[in-house]
């Protein structure tokens, strides 16, 4: 029996349900997991908080509640919901923080932290930094394993807009390659 | 809970609850120009000691334009989608020396309220309808509205709208409403001046306001920064003095006509009421 | 009557750097900040408050209640919160 | 006043009419509906004497919305309707409980479903007054069962609606509001009459929906310098729109609570030769005005009937019910629809078998009628 | 198709729009309401590419009656909407229901009452479901708690809907409309796919409302020569109005029975640990799921919890019911409201404890939320 | 039950279920003489080869008007009060070689349905509205229209109607309807002409049509006997030609406008709405 | 205890509810009886049936069932509605009927039948059919002494249109006499 | 053509007694009837058939379908049920 629990969070605009929803769904269509994605964003406040949770477990039955409860997965692309969000994430879970938001005292000390400055990356390598979530998503995939890579790729092409996947496969390459050389 | 303290900076921050700003809306929305043009013509009336402010009554449906309702420190209500109206009437009624203005959406007034907009109109029920109009449903994210140009895609028309957009003017002068004015957003001082007018008066008073909701709409259509949509918007809007509100043109591709095209003073529903029942 | 300045107060936390001021001030004294409010966003500064002419388009055009110009003594601009 | 100016040959409609007057109304907007529509005439040529506004508005929707306003504003406001107009006022009867506005709304049951028979009786929107609204909230709904009663818990229910800030449902049916009987008409101090409760505190202090000790809070009116705000979304004190799990926990439960914590000025039901009865109806409205007779004529041959009627049917008085059953076989519910309030007696009771006898009916069922469906439980 | 052809990664408003185009959906009428509008705009983009129509209309009362128009005209019909456009339904569900139209509503659940929080999730619409129209009518509701239930529950709810031209109601919630999963998305014939039936006798022979043996009248089709009448008021098999005692008995109680005689078609649940279970709970929609995760884990730990989780809430399988309650000492009954689900569940169980924890958080409930209010009784 | 056998006598006899005439409608109602020229339109254009009237939908919504649905031989329904034009509408949309009519009562159509008369004109949906307007609820004994003349005593307005009538004609020009006519009973021939024309076109087209309830509003207004109103209205309306819906007055102590207002031959929403899904 | 269950039926314009809501109201006003008065009426047909039925009794409990089981006096004043209703009677109950519109003969032979041109004297002697109603409740009062002339005269009075009001007098007197004429 | 004549059908279960037809039409050959119908209406009836124009506006008038004219070879006045 498996079930991880994934958290990302970041501030509207930062593409977190978009990363939660490629996340997903490669997870569903190159792997025999059950995935559960869950979207939580404060509508009220547009550029607010914004939140994808995402369980993935061996069977359906496992995936009983819904959400996350404590994350051992977790991304943060922004401080503020870094710090809204922490204690939704277990003690030794495997962080990611985008480090161009977020410094390193920030994140809890039993945490096994990996602090990626995906904006700054997606800005200056991918050239715009509105895809900084796939450069994350990059990371992600090399750095945890769960999803592979073209698996990533593929759900980006069912699902991005035409004019916008080419830019979104680069920016996914750049962060797994970039996840490659922390891994190593 | 204790009373939260109300800070007092802009002009009009008295008839804000300011405690709650900055408010929900989008960077360069309409909807704040148009209640700010409001509130500055509710300042000169007070100002001039033409209106006592503690009976203005402010009531919103649901809608972002709704919105406004909570943010103003007037009494006031945030009432079901479409009703506004109806709830002003009745408290109107039962307390005549209320002013009610009903500010809310294109979609609340004139689509699921349509019905209650045209008998208002009719009775030439005593209250002020600041229309909203920015072409879309705005909160629930961008289905058509009414006022949705024809052939615009939107979330629930994404082969094209293909409904003609409605003419809330044109709708107020058929049912009888006793002052129509159309502006934009483009024009706040006009705006502010036509509120100043028409606040006062009693009968039924329709101030459309062609807004900007550059979030929404104007991702639907391709102008996503404030300012674009509001050149944009600029470039269609036309004034035009003492024309009838049948001719007054509501085509986002040609033209919207802008202006007062009608004033007239015939007595408002409260008064014939009471006079009815006064003679009874 | 002598020529008069004007006040232009910005409040810091209201503004939503929706640049609607910017673009209509007819003196062009508007522009983006460089400074983020409590909502992330940069309000706007007054580059040249002594050019202002008091028209006021900036106040009403703005949406959010987040600037206002005043008659003053000196050309001034006033950051509120 | 005389012997017989206080005396009123009256039918439910106008009997209801003469207590919301005894009442206080000065508020009534409606929309035309048989059988409800006599009761708007009634009052239409009445209140506009007595200061009152009462208006025609364009459907039920706009109605309701209106006393809601005129509520805020002071009044004591009401409406009749029936099954249909029932129905479309449901959205807004939620928003009249979320915003804690005292209304009235009579609903003289008719022949459903849909426009069903106009002019015709029925027991049919029993469970659809206690939900015909989305979301969870309180509401009271009283059932009389004769001219006199519609005029007592006519005053009843404003003054329950005024006291808890709840809107109050007055269900009649078809039979009662044709019928017309003997009534006599009360005046303070014979009567109570309640008025809701107003901020002690200046306008600065003031936070409209803070509620005293009973769950009820102080309620200000428009045009007072309250500057008070109504708000349909999930509010705070302030009524300021918060998405916090405790205000909203809080709120939704004192809807409900405030009813259940000031049940003693809500519950009413009557008991007919209980004590000992080995078969206990359970009825209300005109319809248990025949299940009375049925009873009243078995005590006579000796049987030990009883009948227990609910006033307030919403909340219903459970406490009293399980007494009232205590030493019988049976309960049998009788009413003018499939199954509506035996599902609470249902409920209710644990112990013996409740059995439900649907009376589908065009007309009032006479004993007869009824007693043909029961024999077989007798 | 291939194995990912077949899979989609939907949230349960996408299930159920891929569910209602497997169940042959081809009109859509509906108003935007938050959380609603996904899937209408998910269908805005798919039906019209199948030959469907698809359309906003002013309101969701013209939503609803166009809808009932369209069934009569020989589509497979359907809206949906949150709680406040659902009240608003209210007299049409009813006239639907007494007309016989097969349709389906879908309605997503939010926070409530009135406006409510529009985006926060709740479960206050259960009673309101089978109530919210005036006079006594037969409805149907079910529940998915999950996106590949959403879909199959969709084409469930198409199926009872013209098999017994009832109007069918799906109740999912605010977190399961915002939640996508892993849906397998299937065709006939792995998926029964259902339409009404046609006359069988030529138009001079048709009578529109006689039943046949299933107490379902077989449904004839606007523009085909039946020349057929569909009549709101009481009417006999003709669709005639006429007020007469014995038709109108007959009608009300075949709108009820007909669901109750073909309750094999409609009655679905699922339990988990029941056998030996002693303590019980029941719950439905995304709540159940994080009840089902306190019972797994309760499991773990040795202790004999159980969930009963209706599927139809109504009506609900209370034979089932009872027999999954049998070794239990206690039942709780878990929902996101202040007691709905409850009365019915209280309402059947009449030799234990039945306790009702409301969970009033605006979004799903943690398993520990759960157990918070629920620790007391275990 | 068997199915009864259907007498026919009178010419439109095979429109109508004879079996259950005479209909509840009163001695000399209005209702029966509309609903009489519209028999005679569908018979002539079916005979003329010019219409399947198995294809007709016969919608009425609920009023004495209402009551028409039931007693015409066609497909049909009688829905909820004010819930015609939406049902025939989706019964359109779902099968497009329906001719649907609405035929329904003035309360029916513009005051409780007001809202859905406006959008379905706006949207020019394809329905022909014979709106029988008989200045009063009648079904329900005699309260108030949004028709009802001003100053009339009705049983709920005592002591004379405070609200000003609404003009339908001038509402359906407002909101942009294809076809737009007012006719009374007392020209039953023009009437016929009317529907005759205006029945096989597309798009939203209303003939409102002033008719006579003398049970109600004759003894509301002191003239019981059917031929006393049938007068007093032939004294009242004056056809005209030519002239604009917007000056097609509507005043009971003045005059009632007759005549064909508007005649256009915009496209209907049925066909626009398939043209933009097969674009899509 | 004493329970009176009347019965008066006729068609629609003939004042059946006038009728009994008169009776009602002077019983309510002039005697201690508890009183109930339903009107039907098939408001389908206009001009079709039209019924009244007044329960009388001592106290309020004992006007429990509200309506007519069993009439121990009845009247008819067109015969539609005597055939119709006739089952509504007890055998041995009082019956009024209008000898306008109904013969002998169509009478059950166990009543206590009065037969009584209430529409021609109406007509003939009081100078309008509309009042045939009223000289229905004058001989009603005259016969069964359940309520005064006066006491009728009273309700009259109080709820008839002012210029309606002495044509009705007149047929009460009218019909008063007639009755104890007949009592005679 | 020869100058024609009309046949008047009475559905005489039909008529309300409403005396429109009575009233409009212009030969005044319509008049009240003696006899009653199934519903107590004394229905309408023809007293010169011979003087019938063949208008028809009785016809279209009749708001209960219950009087129709057909060109007929003789003057006549037909009762049907
Ligand atoms: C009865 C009901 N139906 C639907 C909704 C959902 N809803 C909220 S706002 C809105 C429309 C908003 O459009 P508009 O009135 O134009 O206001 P805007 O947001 O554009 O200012 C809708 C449909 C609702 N709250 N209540
Ligand atoms: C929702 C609802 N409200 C009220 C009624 C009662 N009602 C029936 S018909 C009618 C009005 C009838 O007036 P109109 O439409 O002008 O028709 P008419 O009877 O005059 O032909 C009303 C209010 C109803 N059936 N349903
Ligand atoms: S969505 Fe549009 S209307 Fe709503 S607040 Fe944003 S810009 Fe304004
Ligand atoms: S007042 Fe006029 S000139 Fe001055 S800053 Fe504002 S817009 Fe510019
Ligand atoms: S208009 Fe107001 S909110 Fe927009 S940038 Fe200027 S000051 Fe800021
Ligand atoms: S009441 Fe009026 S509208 Fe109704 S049938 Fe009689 S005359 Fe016609
Ligand atoms: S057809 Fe003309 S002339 Fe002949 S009876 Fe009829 S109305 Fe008179
Ligand atoms: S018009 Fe018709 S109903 Fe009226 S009197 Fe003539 S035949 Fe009879
Ligand atoms: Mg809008
Ligand atoms: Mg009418």
């Amino acid at each position: 029996m498996v079930r991880h629990e994934i958290l990302i969070a970041g501030r509207g605009g930062q593409g977190i349900l978009l990363a939660g929803y490629i996340l997903g769904l490669a997870l569903v269509k190159s792997t025999d997991y059950y995935v559960v994605h869950s979207e939580a964003y404060s509508a009220e406040t547009r550029g607010g908080d914004s939140r994808s949770e995402i369980v993935i477990t061996t069977s359906e039955e496992e995936a009983d509640y819904m959400k996350v409860s404590k994350a051992s997965i977790a991304v943060f692309m922004y401080k503020e919901q870094l710090l809204k969000y922490k204690s939704k994430v277990s003690k030794d879970a495997l962080v990611l923080a985008d480090s161009t938001y977020i410094t390193e005292d920030m994140l809890e000390k039993t945490w096994k932290k990996l602090l990626v400055p995906f904006s700054r990356i997606a800005e200056e390598q991918v050239g715009s930094i509105r895809v900084a979530n796939m450069v994350m998503l990059g990371v992600f995939s090399a750095v945890t394993g769960l999803v592979s890579l073209d698996g990533l790729k593929a759900a980006v092409k069912e699902s991005v807009k035409p004019g916008w996947i080419d830019i979104n496969l680069k920016a996914l390459d750049v962060g797994y390659n970039t996840g490659l050389k922390l891994k190593a | 809970m204790a009373v939260a303290k109300r800070p007092i900076i802009h002009p009009v921050d008295k008839y804000l609850r300011t405690e709650r700003l900055p408010h929900v809306w989008c960077p360069g929305c309409g909807i704040g120009i148009t209640l700010h043009a409001f509130m500055r013509a509710v300042k000169e009336l007070e100002d001039e000691g033409r209106i006592d402010s503690s009976k203005i009554l402010f009531v919103s449906g649901i809608g972002c334009t709704g919105r406004a309702a909570g943010y103003v420190n007037f009494d006031g209500a945030h009432t079901p989608h479409g009703r506004a109206i109806p709830y002003a009437m009745g408290a109107k009624l039962a307390r005549p020396d209320l002013i009610p203005v009903v500010f809310s959406g294109d979609g609340d007034l004139v689509g699921i309220g349509g019905n209650h907009f045209i008998h208002a109109a009719r009775r030439n029920m005593d209250v002020l309808v600041i229309l909203v109009n920015n072409m879309i449903y705005a909160l629930t994210g961008g289905q058509v509205a009414p006022t949705t140009p024809k052939g615009t895609y939107t979330t629930t028309t994404p082969f094209g709208n293909p409904d003609r957009p409605i003419n809330a003017v044109k709708i107020a002068a058929a049912a009888g409403a006793n002052y129509i004015a159309r502006w934009a957003v483009t024009h706040p001082e006009l705006l502010k001046n036509s509120i100043k007018k028409a606040l006062p008066m009693e009968g039924f008073r329709l101030i459309e306001v062609v807004s900007i909701c550059p979030e929404i709409f104007g991702r639907h259509i391709g102008f996503r920064a404030p300012i674009e949509l509001y050149r944009r918007l600029q470039k269609v809007v036309k004034i035009r003095g003492k024309i009838s509100p049948f001719e007054a043109t509501y085509d986002w591709e040609k033209e919207i006509i802008l202006g007062e095209f009608q004033v007239r003073n015939e007595p408002g529903y409260t008064r014939v009421l009471m006079e009815a029942f006064k003679h009874g | 009557m002598p020529a008069r300045h004007y006040k232009i107060t910005i409040v810091a936390n209201r503004c939503k750097e929706c640049e609607l001021c910017i673009n209509i001030c007819p003196k062009k004294i508007l522009a983006k900040g460089d400074e983020y409010n409590a909502k992330g966003f940069r309000f706007t500064r007054v580059t040249r408050p002594e050019d202002c002419i008091g028209c006021r388009l900036c106040e009403h055009i703005c949406p959010d209640f987040a600037i206002f110009v005043e008659p003053s003594e000196k050309p001034e601009e006033v950051i509120a919160r | 006043m005389s012997r017989e100016a206080d005396i009123g040959f009256l039918n439910s409609n106008h009997a209801a009419a003469e207590g919301a007057l005894t009442a206080g109304v000065n508020f009534y907007a409606g929309y035309p509906i048989t059988p409800a529509s006599d009761l708007f005439e009634y009052l239409a040529r009445k209140m506009p004497k007595q200061g009152g506004v009462i208006i025609q508005t364009e459907d039920e929707i706009a109605a309701i919305n209106a006393i809601i306003g005129a509520s805020w504003a002071g009044a004591k406001a009401m409406t009749a309707t029936s099954g249909p107009g029932f129905s479309l006022m449901a959205e807004s009867i939620g928003f009249a409980a979320m915003v804690e506005a005292p209304i009235v709304i009579i609903d003289d049951m008719r022949t459903g479903p849909s426009t069903g028979v106009a002019t015709a009786t029925g027991q049919g929107d029993v469970m659809q007054a206690r939900w015909l609204s989305h979301g969870h909230y309180g509401i009271v709904a009283l059932a009389p069962f004769s001219a006199q009663e519609a005029y007592d818990l006519t005053i009843k229910a404003f003054n329950i609606a005024e006291r808890l800030r709840v809107p109050v449902v007055l269900l009649m049916d078809y039979v009662l509001v044709h019928t017309r009987e003997k009534v006599r008409l009360k005046k303070p101090p014979e009567v109570e009459v309640w008025s809701r409760k107003k901020p002690r505190v200046p306008p600065e202090e003031y936070l409209p929906f803070k509620p005293d000790e009973d769950l009820v809070p102080p309620m200000a009116t428009y045009g007072e310098g309250y500057r008070v705000f109504v708000e349909s979304l999930v509010h705070d004190y302030r009524g300021y729109y918060v998405t916090r799990d405790d205000v909203y926990e809080e709120l939704v439960k004192r809807l409900s609570d405030k009813i259940t914590v000031n049940k003693h000025i809500v519950l009413d039901h009557v008991e007919y030769y209980t004590d000992d009865a080995e078969i206990l109806f359970v009825a209300f409205g005109s319809t248990a005005r025949s299940v009375l007779s049925i009873v009243r004529h078995a005590r006579a041959r000796g049987l030990k009937y009883g009948l227990f009627r609910p006033i307030s049917i919403w909340p219903m008085d459970t406490d009293a019910l399980l007494k009232a059953a205590e030493n019988a076989r049976k309960i049998i519910v009788v009413e003018m629809n499939y199954g509506q309030l035996f599902l609470e007696v249902d409920r209710v009771i644990k112990d013996k078998p409740v059995y439900l006898a649907p009376i589908l009916t065009l007309d009032l069922p006479t004993p007869e009628n009824i007693l043909e469906v029961c024999r077989k439980w007798l």
